[in-house]
């Protein structure tokens, strides 16, 4: 039984002091070790982003892909070795802008996997473009200098139409309450998905208002779709908490008992 | 019979050792009796040579033609099986319009009494169930005087293209199928062609069984009863050209399309994990595939797209898994992204391409070789990878089983590049002997017991460094396409980066050495080397038979290892002839540029699709050569 | 200073006239007195020559290093613009650790009296805000025994490995700026380089008012005592190193990065349309036309990925809207699909790809060459395209002009070669003359009036087809990356075909006879050729430049049009010369291996980023092969 | 004023006899006619597959792209060219699968395009493998042989979600209702999304039977979406009509009148 802080790897991260990915850092650390997890049997795999650098810091196998393609990476590796504690991390701009087709399809699908999107609002790495997470009249970044003027992604509803079958939102400011989500993600048989509000101090530093904002709002028994929905349209973005849980078949079923391999036959004339 | 132009048969020669390694008997291709059946030509004990012998091993070419619904490919692949029952070998290739149902189809057969593995130049006997559409095959069917067509009575119209010279014979196979009560003419033409070619009426019908598996015993009765009416007419109305004969093959053939061998080669070698998205001409990898891997423990997922096809395979990759995906030009454009994450990363992967017209969506159902260019040079930065060419429909399987083994082994990205014509043509082979190859990774890469010191990226002597995977313990790293240390830690360090790049670089060298570099066929007193890739090989070896018909021996050379390029043995190989001519199907002589880059002098040959390169265009490319 | 190895500054040469076509009297360029500034070189009038002239024109070299806080990436920026107040030319560059904030970060500047594009060797003066993580810089930068160190009092502990030889000056920034109540000790930096480099504080001050803009007047006004006290620091404690001379400028002069400067010359030649999807380090690319496009009328997009930005662009083009879209390898890697497409169905298409190292995310903030092959062969099929590469910061306005105006004009893809180096470095240059290219569809290209007979894709004598655009009436017709007939219907036979593709490429012939192909500078009794591509050019001309200091000169060509390569034009220039070297920032040698595509017998040198190719390095190249 | 049949463009569809698409072009040619459509004023634009042929048999201009991603392009197209009518045309697999991404983005963009989505359940060109609304244990795939296995995707409900604001569902089988449909979807501002069931004939013989069970479901006043959220998870995928209306902003927001242009001065020393 390893403690929290044991599954930390000891690079340091590059992140900027006050970003709240350390706070899902520490989340997942805490979930390990809630989860009593093997190192050597989980896996974080993510794209590429200030939050998908996440993998190298934690005490277990990571898979630092390109961007927006970690959904598809984690579900070949689990499917490919269902005994692997998979999650997949990442940001809102590579989760829903360049990565949006495969998280529609991953909550369709419903593999066993945990998808966890540090959401900030902000394409932080490449220095503060809008997401679509971002408010329609942000306009701090040169790129869109009037702001988006787009309605605001919504991912929780998104993955709720998608057919995700967990879905929840958390904080980074909160590890305990994030860590507590993140466990219970892992044990949910099937596509988790968690939304963690996740502040860039550096190009939202508006963000720090979060730590006010954000209010408790649990739904824990909540699996009614329409339910869901109704909540989902009406929230302000900040609630956090479980919102849907609607455990459905898992993908892939489980592998029929395979006979003696025979390939060959059929092509005998 | 159309072949070489003048009417000659293809010959086959003994296979002669000139390639270091590439030999009979100091390799894993040879102790397994490869050589038998990857190419049509090695193994198999020539005949005579000289002038005289063309005649002696006749091929013949039916080509059967209808709208799309007449069912003309399905006579193809039952006559194919029936005549395989007689003794002859085949290729069978199936040419489509646009149209999804209706529309003109064409199936293209040429039979002889040893393997087969290219088409002829023109047709021996055309069966028209349907005149309509026909002109739109244009050039792909083209008529000879000496074509023989036998004609539906209710075909419709001749078009006026149709050369007056020709013979034609007129049979009615509706009013038979008719009078007993079917509307299947093309199974009365399967009757007619099959008594021709010497088929018993228990193949014909064990054909038809096969090909009807899924139908009720009534359908399947009636059509045994019309295929033999079909029998009937033959004996009454033969065609007036001479029967084929069959020869003595060996005891166990198969019948199997390229895109089949390609996919049990992978499962043989171990692939357990395919990320699937469909497109023409490589679904049927994957759906024989789908069908299979279950039976194996493995699993395919069927992917939203392309992009998420390769990064899913890389996943399987990264967790231990041999993984592959299969795709053409379009989807190997949109997956050239991850495959560049695949090299930094270094994670087994095999990509399967299947060409088809290029570019953009081009044509679809036709074969080209115009994706040599991105499978070799497509992905950004400095990215060593391997490419690979399947050489003949049966080579599939081995080019396959190599390119799994080769991801594995090197932690890399192999592609194999094969096209329409080898993937789709249905063919007649000896059955390939066990599969020589297995995915591993290598035991000597496996991390050391003590994870304290493990560095997933070692510089090692082989450049081939130490893969852990999720599972073992104490060897936890984060595999990356940042570039990274030794230790896997993310680096923008020029040292680093030289010491990756050039391991990548160096691991994929022990593949110089290997014997499976390349297929070939060296003639007495060769001036000259035909060389080739992919489905140009075998076309190449029938020229190279006409050639020596003809008084002109030349050596033919097929690349399966196209990059990283053995240019040594290349070079050596060339060295023996005054001139190299470089053939290809493209428009641009994509792969005659490639090897002009590591300095090689030599001419180029190249067209594009979806007219296929045939042996009578190639000797001619050669006759003029050496005459001038 | 550090430049040349032992020392030595730039020079510049008079433009010799030397390609055909690319003359200063008979073309577009010339006539703009483009030649003044698209190169460091041509226009310029030489100096004297010979070993005596070394250091009449001297340069100098300063790097601003402290950790990603410290504000050294301000300090350089501000002080190039006074500097450039005085009268230099300069060039600025920023190097970054991996850390969006804190880290370590440099700012290295090197000033002349003429145009600067390249950076030296080694740094004359280091100025030391913060010591920790300076050796993360590495190899970056690069101390010599000459080298002056300015330390501030609270830069913490000097890392062993600087050399113990060095001089250094330990200045208390820190605490002058603490008296003021001031935490800016850059600023006081600042002011003390300022005034050594003889910068008014009205010019400092202005540098700080441009850079503080959106600041309050307080904060101004405390930032201008701070600099002003670092001016007096000057005085009493100047650095043990001749401060160098400025020169007599232009009247109008320009700061910019290659980055604004390519995406000015985009809006100046005609693009209205942009898609965006931000990527280190062509960002800033998209964000200055975002923030100006508006003006022009046009309209720029942010995208969902590289797919939609693409395919975006490529819709825009297809309405007669001239478009581009700006991205580095891993997008240019994503939309190697649709580029096919705007070649196939001949849409104009202007994509910018400024590259930085590889392969897969690779080194994001360095500057790299590596992207050639997935440029020039990136794309399935069949699919000839124009590659262009910029050949200095400067040259980015113009190459971005062209590469607009042959889209429009050939109606086909043209990928712009940029890297990190050029785009984000920041120049004192001198003003460009008016963008002499301009989008257009040829009016001889649009469609006859009669709309019965339109037909889009048909075979001209040039190549170039009509093109109509929506809202044209009568010649409604579908552009499709399906192969078709002229008529734009989809086709799959060989004869539309094997049209399209010849007309295709046959169009971009036309290419072969412009003069803006290369760049380039003569010598007398020149006996070697170093052809570069990119922003290698300028580092080759600086080698030029010390080459001839040492008695061997060479010429030096840099090439803007890669593809289709203007062989023969390339070839006349080979043959003036017995030897040459082909240089380049990967580790493949990709340029290079194309080059020997063609039959370029030469020799290769090239390593990969993230450390910059120095004029000494190839100095050292050459030198070798001529006493070889 | 043209008639509907000269919005053909005389070139012959390669459809098999039957395919639901024959239903489609027809009513894009009736709708055509109803709004008095300039042909060189309206473009459609496709990606690859069956259905995206259809560009090329309307008498109007037409851009037949690559697989997937019509609404790029059509997106390029309408911002540079306002004026234009621009309706983005394809198959479900191009629009749902591959196409997925730009779906979601197109829906909340809200450029003024109409997107039509021939909906077969299935992949029709490439020889009918699943597509995203195939039915869970349809098994007539070689790909698939035991069923996709997956929740079929909910279009209506993902657009909703994603922020479409006008949605509908039509009918091959009814071409007047669906040319009505068009019409409506043309003159809506911003976003227009019309799911049109379009049967395969030779790879889901089965939706022959659509012409019994596809009934109609009116909802042209729904402008709330808790309301069209509840609807569409109830729903059996077979209704046709309006299911939302509810014009917002579209993007983007007009141009200013620019004044004279100043490019270089900035640069200026
Ligand atoms: C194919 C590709 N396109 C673009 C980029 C550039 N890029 C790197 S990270 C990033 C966005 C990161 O935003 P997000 O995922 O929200 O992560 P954050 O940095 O905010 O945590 C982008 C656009 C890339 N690396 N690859
Ligand atoms: C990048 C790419 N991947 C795959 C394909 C192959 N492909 C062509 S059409 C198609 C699916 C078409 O299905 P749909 O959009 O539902 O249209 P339908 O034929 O059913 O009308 C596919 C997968 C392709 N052309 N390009
Ligand atoms: S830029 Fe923003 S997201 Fe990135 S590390 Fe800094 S605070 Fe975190
Ligand atoms: S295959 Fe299906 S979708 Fe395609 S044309 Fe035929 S019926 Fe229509
Ligand atoms: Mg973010
Ligand atoms: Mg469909």
């Amino acid at each position: 039984m390893l403690k929290a802080k044991e599954y930390k790897s000891g690079i340091k991260p590059i992140w900027c002091p006050g970003c709240g990915h350390f706070g899902v850092l520490n989340a997942i650390t805490k979930a390990f070790a809630a989860l009593e997890q093997a190192p050597e049997n989980a896996v974080l795999v993510s794209g590429i982003g200030c939050s998908s650098r996440l993998p190298a810091y934690v005490n277990s196998y990571g898979f630092h892909g390109v961007h927006g393609r970690a959904l598809p990476v984690a579900t070949g590796l689990k499917v490919a070795r269902p005994e692997l504690n998979v999650i997949a991390v990442g940001g809102d701009g590579d989760g829903f802008s360049i990565g949006g087709n495969h998280f529609l399809h991953a909550c369709r699908r419903n593999v066993d996997l945990v998808y966890l999107v540090m959401d900030n609002e902000v394409y932080g790495m490449t220095k503060g473009q809008a997401s679509p997470t971002t408010p329609a009249h942000w306009d701090h970044s040169k790129l869109t200098p009037h702001g988006p003027q787009l309605r605001p992604f919504q991912p929780c509803a998104l993955a709720l139409a998608a057919g995700a079958s967990f879905i929840a939102r958390g904080y980074a400011g909160d590890p305990n309450g994030l860590a507590q989500m993140i466990f219970e993600a892992v044990r949910h048989p099937g596509f988790a998905f968690i939304q963690v509000l996740s502040q860039c101090v550096t190009f939202c530093p508006e963000q720090a208002r979060w730590k006010q904002q954000v209010h408790e709002e649990d739904h824990n028994d909540c699996c009614d779709p329409v339910a869901a929905a109704r909540f989902l349209h009406g929230e302000d973005g900040l609630a956090k908490g479980n919102f849907y849980r609607n455990p459905r078949p898992v993908w892939p079923p489980s592998a029929q008992a395979g006979g003696a391999v025979d390939l060959r036959s059929e092509f005998a004339l | 019979m159309a072949s070489c132009g003048s009417g000659g048969g293809i010959k086959f020669y003994e296979f002669l050792q000139f390639v270091p390694g590439l030999s009979q008997g100091n390799g894993v291709a040879a102790d397994n009796c490869y050589s038998a059946w990857i190419s049509p030509v090695r193994g198999k004990a020539a005949v005579t040579t000289g002038p005289n012998s063309r005649h002696l091993q006749d091929d013949i070419t039916i080509a059967f033609t209808g709208s799309g619904g007449s069912g003309v490919i399905a006579v193809g692949e039952m006559l194919l099986r029936a005549a395989a029952r007689v003794g002859f070998y085949g290729l069978l290739r199936k040419s489509y319009g646009p149209q999804i149902r209706g529309g003109e189809s064409a199936a293209i057969l040429r039979l002889a009494p040893q393997p087969v593995a290219g088409f002829a130049d023109g047709i021996d006997l055309l069966v028209v169930l349907d005149w309509s559409h026909f002109s739109r095959f244009g050039d792909e069917l083209i008529l000879g005087t000496d074509t023989c067509i036998i004609e539906d009575a209710a075909a419709g119209v001749r078009p006026l293209t149709v050369p007056a010279a020709v013979s034609i014979l007129t049979l009615d196979f509706t009013g038979l199928a008719g009078t007993l009560g079917s509307a299947h003419n093309n199974i009365a033409a399967l009757g007619y062609c099959g008594a021709w070619l010497g088929c018993s009426a228990e193949q014909l019908v064990a054909s038809l069984n096969h090909r009807l598996q899924r139908q009720d015993s009534a359908t399947l009765k009636l059509a045994a009863q019309v295929a033999q009416a079909g029998m009937g007419l033959a004996a009454e109305h033969p065609p007036p050209l001479a029967a084929p004969q069959p020869g003595r093959p060996e005891a166990t053939r198969w019948l199997a399309t390229g895109n089949q061998l390609a996919a049990l080669g992978a499962l043989e070698a171990g692939i357990r994990f395919v990320a699937a998205y469909p497109i023409t001409p490589a679904s049927d990898v994957l759906e024989w595939l789908a069908t299979h891997i279950d039976k194996t423990g493995g699993r395919l997922v069927q992917a939203e797209d392309e992009l998420a096809a390769v990064n899913m395979a890389i996943g399987a990759g990264y967790g231990g898994v041999p993984a592959m995906t299969a795709t053409s030009g379009p989807g190997l454009a949109l997956m050239a992204e991850a495959m560049g994450l695949a090299v930094a990363s270094e994670t087994p992967l095999v990509v399967l391409n299947v060409m088809r017209g290029g570019p953009s969506t081009g044509i679809p159902t036709k074969s080209e070789q115009g994706d040599f260019n991105l499978a070799v040079y497509g992905l950004h930065g400095d990215a060593p990878h391997v490419v690979l060419s399947a050489l003949s429909p049966a080579d599939c399987h081995f080019t396959l089983g190599w390119a799994t083994a080769i991801a594995s082994h090197y932690q890399t990205l192999a592609v194999v590049l094969s096209d329409q014509l080898l993937g789709q043509s249905m063919q007649v082979l000896p059955a390939p002997p066990a599969m020589p190859f297995q995915a591993r990774l290598d035991r000597a890469a496996l991390p050391p017991v003590d994870g304290e010191h493990y560095l997933r990226y070692l510089d090692t002597g082989s450049g081939i460094s130490p893969m852990a995977v999720p599972g073992d313990p104490g060897a936890m790293y984060t595999a990356d396409g940042l570039e990274h240390s030794i230790g896997a830690t993310p680096s923008a360090g020029a040292g680093d980066h030289q010491q990756q790049l050039s391991k990548r670089q160096r691991k994929l060298m022990g593949l110089m050495q290997s014997e499976h570099w390349a297929e070939g066929v060296e003639q007495p007193e060769a001036r000259l080397l035909i060389l080739g890739w992919g489905s140009c090989y075998p076309v190449a070896l029938e020229a190279q038979s006409c050639l020596e018909a003809a008084g002109v021996p030349v050596n033919v050379l097929g690349v399966r290892l196209l990059a990283p390029l053995p240019w040594e043995a290349l070079q050596a190989q060339c060295a023996k002839v005054s001139q190299v001519l470089v053939i290809e199907q493209n428009h641009q002589g994509q792969f005659a540029r490639y090897l002009r880059g590591f300095g090689l002098q030599c001419h180029a040959y190249h067209r594009p699709g979806p007219r296929l390169l045939t042996a009578l265009e190639i000797q001619q490319q050669v006759e003029a050569l050496v005459d001038a």
